[in-house]
């Protein structure tokens, strides 16, 4: 099992090599988004830390995620992108040792108040893996479980499932075969149907984490398109590797690094550049962003 | 492509000769012994069941039927097992009714909610202790609570099926825990992350992914520590069977016979074994082994093969 | 600009679904909490009679001429000789055998021979102990032990139950030997193969070697189940319900299982007179104690080559 | 036939036999022919031995106790501390047969003899003729050859021991002023098979069960014939010299029934009744036993009925 | 285990990625090998195909390895080149599945002809592996592992063992502790004592399955100048998926790639070039080859 997902990861690694070789400057990518006004803010970090155990995995984490826009993480690995992307929806509380320090606000809400439900949160803020990660059920059942389980009434099922298809692009390409396994789908397949059932449970946030780092390019412009064409209803946040990506659909691009701490000798992530994606990808801030971002570091 | 040049012929027999196959003596010795080894094991199971089928064939090829569904009598040429199927029968019912859903409960405590404390790892040791304490001990305490408890006899009703089931529940409870155990931490993480990431709580999760993730694991597990039960002497020797006669055979459906004095195969056999009559001591009690090693491989053979075909599942 | 602020109830979620998981998490947690209680009621059924027994029992009778509960003569070294014999032999039988049989399995057999040879080993682990006492009695001991050694007890005796015994472990040590084996990371066999070692040599010298404590651990635990182990011996250990001191293993033997479920099913449910009733608790006390310790010891040694690798 | 009381024995139905594992055959006999007309009784029959067994019956566990000797002045008062009532059974006569493996020259040995090799001042003794001084102080012949000695006989737990020590030993243990036992340091086993077979299995060893199980085993053993005193006439053990009592050592079998319960539980004395007629007949002689004579026979009917 | 090596592989071509991005133009690195004549054919390989079971893995290897070269294979991942050097010491008949067809011949002598013995085959040609595989002995136990099996007198032991060393450029940093276990060592002294280890047998042909992968770039440097040094003595093989360090070392490259095969729908690797190295960086003549030195592809 992991063994794939590393073998996986270490080809899209290899993908991307040849992809960044060829990449147009990133300046005119960007620019497209860069006219629009400032959305209202839903999720609000203010120094926020993780930590595993001990361990410090990230720091300084200062952020504002905002309505209907796509925020991208970036950053070298193990800089704690993921990290931070799952204390978002409180998916961290799975992993014992994890704890949070800092402020993290939705809609003004601490979410790590000890009356907060994280079930609830997670309703509200979806997620979306790295890997496809379908139930082994079928299709339909696949995208209604979100909602049988918030006691959602079972008439409105065939309804979620056509809207969550169409909105994720695959209501064309499964619609005959909806109670069939999940398992049978094409990779590109199975991490759409993940997005629709993400979004069956009308969340107002989605998280996703490398979603397209599986997939191969066809089925990655898939996926690019649709997140542009839910965005309207959902605010996005996406971490990835893929700098061309990241400059490609995203609003806003957090730029994360790791270094040396200086209480213990292990390396923490931290927040370098936080800004609009043409900012971040034309005319950096800090001189570690600008090094990344051209390929000069990570 | 690069233009080959000529080969050097640099001394080419020397090297041939030290390339050259040597005889490996040792090597294949060796392997043939393990080999044999090996055969010799499995031969033992043959001549076993070979042994047995041939002292019990005068029984199994005359009177099977008889043999089946006759009660304990006192001459060899009319005794039967029905009493001991059944007292197995309601053992092995006890222990899929009792010891399964303590087991695969503790194992999701185990595996799902425990944190991780001196707590934990007390019950975590405290489990596996429990899987190699000697069958006989568990014996002593089934008669000591089960049969002799204060306040537990009269609802056992003392030597019974109950008291017995109880016993080997007891017994085969640690193996359950951790069968169960290591099925549930086989379920990817990937899958309960898809679980909660859409919202569902823990036991949400549990019932509707990972248990559904982990029953074959968790049934193969349960197949072996019921045939372990089916096969199990010593705790219900403590616990005190009949071995005389009963004469009323109760129907197999009459569940009030839990807490009836009873007899099982292994206990029915044990003690036709040492009986002077040759008609006890080989044919009956060979061909009820017959019987009772039936039952048992059938268990084991379903969960060895539901193993071998979840995992070819899963890796493939 | 900031959305608008929400009040706590919107993620406060609803508290009948979280009383059901806290029900849940109570229900789960007693159940594993019923195999702690499991051992305070074994400690507890056996240590009570156990300390009466040993507060009650003139202690110059647990070094004397034999096994005669019912006499309150409890010499222990009847009981530990024959289970010291019993479970000798019961090693000599099934480690090698076992251990062979785990490197073939991890070593030289293909992938289709494990296929078909494990499962048959599988099988041979689950035949009940009494089918084994019963082939011992019936087989083993008329057709080997009583042809090599004249003097073989007919009705049984320790060799004849200790190689049944041998039999029912040779599972337990291959399963247990083949998992230590198969968990030597395979580069170690390449970089012995890569220098030129041949098969013999990578085994002996690099595998086993690698696998020790796990394989240690195997014999640890068969020595514990063959201590542990009852119906064997007391089909075809010679059963007596007494015996005098005896060292000669081809003599009937009474291991210290044997002796308790003779005094079980030789006096139904042990109503017999005082002090036996005792004896039974004290040794089961022994045993359990014994047993615990090896499990304990191996327990450690497993863990250990799993952290190795 | 209710099945749902716990104690199993407490039901009119319900009806436990437990006790001597010799006369357990006998009774086994019993309860499978009374089932026959009988369909709702259920009788469950053990056998762990006559002193296991009288501490149930007077535990008030069992309905009828087997016993293979009379019950003992101990029991007696056991029971009637809890209250239980009895009526004593005679059923049958079983001879003891004392043994040695096949190849033993000897042909007769007196109770002097066997006094010297099993009483309690024959502990340690593991060769014949290490004996001989006893042996010639209780008035044997004091020449018992030199050969291993290895005793097997039925536990102390058993009728067989009991009766063992009364015919053959208590007289002499009584003018020496001995324990009334056994040396203890023999192997003892509750399955006659097991001690025929270590009988059988050495030439010299020396054993005794009841005359049934002897027969049984033909020869793989030598069965002694039994003077009671040194010289004396040796008689071998046969159906006819128990029945005739010129056999010196055999044994009254007897059946305990608790009278109480056999008033509670009409299907309780019916079975008893069914004893009286098929058990003391053909059950006996079908489990290898000698029957009852008729003066017997009759005094024990007798006994039920004026229960 | 598996997990682990995977990782190690991906922090590998993450670190690559950013080498990669600052590389000097190839041809500078790779000329000065060029003035060299041709050295004397060791292992001659023709219509080479490595098959697991049905599946082929790599097919139409042609390549000549000649005397006291660096010999050097790349090529994106699973495109056979493990295969094809584990096929040139006979560790592919420890695969049971595996099977050679084509003609693999060692100083004109077929290597797959029933007479040969592979142990003898793996006494001339040694193998490093890409993950570190000391024995858990001593140090000084690794290394006369070799010799003791082949019958050397023990009395030869401490030289070997300091030569070895020596010439594996590790003697100074444990001739105080060669009894210590080699568990002991770190990463970069592990993998050199690997290959003392193999040298302690007296090889002609080194195989090494990237060797540095599982390094950092001190221990993969001091790595490097060691095959440099050794080369004289040894023809040695590497397998690298590091371009710029076939560059760097090597004097032959051959290239392999893997397409998807028509006989059966699964992609079977190919020699596609084979040259001096600084032909294949400067000037390749396939154009698979080009995209792929060039970054383009992979
Ligand atoms: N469950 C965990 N327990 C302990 N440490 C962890 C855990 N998960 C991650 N870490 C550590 O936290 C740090 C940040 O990890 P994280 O997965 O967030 O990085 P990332 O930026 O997502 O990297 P990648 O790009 O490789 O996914 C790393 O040092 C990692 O080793
Ligand atoms: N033991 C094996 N059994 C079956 N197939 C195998 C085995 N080993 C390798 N393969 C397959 O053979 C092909 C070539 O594998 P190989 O390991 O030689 O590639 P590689 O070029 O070394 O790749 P990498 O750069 O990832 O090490 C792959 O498709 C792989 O899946
Ligand atoms: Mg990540
Ligand atoms: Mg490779």
């Amino acid at each position: 099992m992991n063994d794939e997902t590393n073998h996986d990861a270490q080809k899209q690694v290899d993908e991307m090599d040849a992809v960044q070789a060829n990449r147009p400057t990133v300046a005119t990518v960007a620019t497209e988004n860069s006219i629009e006004p400032d959305h209202p803010v839903v999720l609000s970090m203010r120094n926020l830390s993780v930590y595993y155990g001990t361990f410090r995995a990230v720091r300084d984490v200062d952020m504002d995620i905002r309505e209907n826009e796509i925020t991208a993480m970036i950053g070298p690995s193990g800089c704690g992108k993921s990290t931070v992307l799952r204390s978002i929806n409180r998916m961290n509380d799975l992993i014992p040792t994890a704890r949070v320090e800092g402020d993290l606000r939705f809609h003004g809400l601490d979410l790590y108040d000890s009356k907060v439900d994280p079930v609830e949160v997670r309703r509200r803020i979806g997620m979306v893996f790295q890997k496809p990660n379908p139930f082994p059920k079928s299709i339909y059942d696949n995208i209604t479980y979100g909602p049988r389980i918030a006691g959602t009434p079972k008439e409105n099922f065939d309804e979620i499932v056509e809207t969550s298809l169409k909105r994720a692009a695959l209501w064309d390409e499964v619609k005959d075969r909806l109670s069939e396994s999940a398992l049978g789908m094409s990779g590109g397949q199975q991490q759409r149907l993940c997005i629709a059932r993400a979004i069956a449970t009308n969340p107002d946030v989605l998280l996703m984490d490398e979603p397209c780092s599986a997939l191969d390019p066809i089925a990655t412009g898939m996926i690019e398109d649709l997140m542009q064409e839910i965005k309207s209803n959902y605010t996005i946040v996406i971490v990835t590797h893929n700098m061309q990506q990241a400059a490609r659909v995203s609003d806003r691009t957090a730029f994360f690094t790791a270094q040396i701490d200086s209480e213990n000798d292990r390396r923490t992530g931290l927040l370098v550049e936080f800004d609009r994606t043409e900012k971040i990808f034309s005319n950096p801030a800090d001189e570690r962003t600008e090094n990344y971002v051209t390929g000069r570091f990570g | 492509m690069a233009v080959a040049t000529p080969t050097t012929v640099r001394d080419t027999a020397s090297i041939a000769e030290s390339l050259r196959r040597k005889r490996d003596v040792k090597g294949v010795a060796f392997q043939a012994m393990m080999f044999l080894s090996l055969v010799i094991t499995l031969g033992v199971l043959v001549v076993l069941l070979f042994t047995v089928i041939s002292d019990g064939w005068p029984v199994l090829s005359q009177r099977l039927g008889g043999f089946l569904t006759s009660t304990l009598r006192p001459d060899a040429v009319d005794a039967g097992v029905v009493q001991g199927l059944k007292g197995t029968f309601y053992l092995c019912a006890i222990v899929a009714i009792v010891a399964f859903p303590l087991g695969i409960a503790a194992a999701i405590y185990m595996e799902e909610y425990a944190p991780q404390n001196w707590l934990t790892s007390f019950i975590q040791l405290n489990i596996r202790n429990l899987a190699g304490v000697p069958s006989v001990v568990y014996g002593i305490l089934g008669l000591t609570i089960f049969v002799k408890g204060w306040g537990i006899s009269s609802i056992t009703g003392g030597s019974s099926p109950l008291a017995g089931g109880l016993t080997l529940s007891a017994l085969v409870l640690p193996v359950v825990i951790i069968t169960a155990q290591e099925a549930i931490r086989a379920t990817p993480q990937a899958l309960r992350e898809a679980g909660f990431g859409v919202g569902a709580t823990k036991w949400e999760v549990i019932k509707d992914h990972i248990l559904p993730y982990a029953a074959p694991g968790i049934l193969t597990g349960t197949l072996l520590s019921i045939a372990r039960a089916a096969g199990e002497a010593a705790p219900l020797l403590l616990i005190g069977t009949i071995s005389g006669i009963i004469t009323r055979s109760a129907p197999w459906y009459d569940v009030t016979q839990v807490q009836d004095r009873f007899t099982a195969m292994p206990t029915l056999i044990t003690s036709w074994a040492v009986q002077p009559d040759t008609g006890f001591s080989v044919e009956n009690a060979a061909a009820a082994i017959v019987i009772l090693i039936f039952f048992v491989i059938l268990l084991n053979s379903a969960a060895i093969m539901l193993r071998n075909r979840f995992e070819s599942k899963r890796s493939g | 600009m900031t959305a608008t602020n929400w009040d706590i109830t919107e993620l406060q979620g609803s508290p009948r679904r979280q009383q059901r998981e806290k029900r849940v998490q109570a229900v789960v947690f007693s159940a594993a909490l019923v195999s702690i209680l499991l051992s305070v009621m074994i400690v507890g059924s056996l240590g009570f009679e156990a300390i009466r027994y040993i507060t009650e029992v003139d202690l110059s009778r647990l070094w004397d001429r034999g096994w005669f509960p019912r006499n309150g003569v409890f010499d222990l070294k009847t009981l530990i000789v024959a289970t010291l014999w019993v479970t000798l032999i019961a090693m000599v039988v099934a480690v090698p055998l076992g251990l062979s049989a785990a490197i073939y399995l991890s070593e030289y057999a293909s992938v289709r021979a494990r296929k078909v040879l494990k499962p048959v080993l599988e099988v041979l682990a689950g035949i009940p102990s009494v089918v084994l006492g019963f082939f011992a009695l019936r087989f083993i001991n008329p057709n080997l032990v009583e042809s090599w050694l004249e003097n073989a007890n007919s009705s049984g005796n320790m060799i004849s139950a200790g190689i049944g015994v041998g039999i029912l472990t040779i599972p337990l040590v291959a399963s247990i030997s083949e998992d230590a084996l198969s968990s030597v990371p395979n580069a170690l066999r390449e970089a012995s193969a890569g220098i030129g070692a041949r098969k013999l040599t990578t085994t002996t010298s690099i595998v086993l070697p690698a696998a020790i404590s796990g394989l240690v651990a195997a014999f640890i635990v068969a020595t514990s189940r063959a201590i542990g182990e009852t119906m064997v011996v007391f089909i075809a250990g010679g059963a007596a319900d007494t015996a005098l001191f005896a060292s000669n293993p081809a003599d009937q033997g009474l291991t210290m299982t044997a002796a308790m479920a003779s005094l079980a099913a030789g006096s139904d449910e042990v109503v017999g007179s005082g002090l036996a009733y005792g004896s039974l608790f004290f040794v089961g006390s022994i045993l359990f104690l014994v047993t615990m310790g090896l499990n304990v010891l191996a327990d450690r040694l497993v863990r250990k080559y799993r952290l190795e690798y | 036939g209710g099945s749902d009381d716990a104690g199993g024995s407490g039901e009119d139905g319900e009806i436990f036999v437990s006790g001597s594992s010799t006369v357990e055959p006998i009774s086994v006999r019993v309860a499978d022919e009374f089932f026959k007309t009988n369909p709702d009784v259920n009788i469950a029959v053990n056998g762990p031995g006559t002193g296991d067994g009288f501490k149930l019956f007077c535990d008030g566990e069992t309905d009828i106790s087997d016993a293979s000797r009379a019950i003992k002045d101990e029991e007696a008062s056991d029971c009637e501390e809890n209250g239980i009532n009895w009526v004593e059974l005679k059923v049958g006569i079983d001879g003891i047969a004392i043994m040695s493996g096949p190849g033993n020259p000897i042909e007769c040995l007196s109770f002097p003899d066997m006094y010297s090799i099993t009483s309690p001042e024959a502990e340690g003794v593991q060769n014949w003729a290490d004996a001989n001084e006893l042996n010639a102080a209780v008035g044997g012949s004091g020449d018992l050859p030199d050969a291993p000695l290895t005793i097997t006989a039925p536990g102390q737990e058993s009728g067989t021991y009991a009766s063992f020590i009364e015919i053959v030993l208590e007289d002499l243990l009584e003018e020496r002023e001995q324990d009334i036992t056994t040396r203890f340091d023999y192997q003892s086993s509750a399955n006659d098979n097991i001690i025929i077979n270590n009988i059988s299995s050495d030439d010299t060893s020396f054993g005794w069960v009841g005359f049934a199980f002897a027969e049984e085993a033909g020869d793989s053993v030598k069965v002694f014939s039994i003077s009671e005193e040194e010289g004396g006439d040796c008689i071998a053990p046969t159906a006819e010299t128990i029945a005739d009592n010129s056999y010196p050592i055999a044994r009254d079998l007897f059946i305990y029934v608790n009278v109480d319960k056999a008033a509670e539980k009409p299907l309780l004395a019916e079975f008893v009744d069914f004893y009286m007629d098929y058990g003391l007949t053909t059950a006996v002689t079908d489990s290898k036993y000698v029957p009852l004579d008729d003066a017997a026979m009759a005094e024990t009917r007798a006994a039920w009925s004026g229960r």
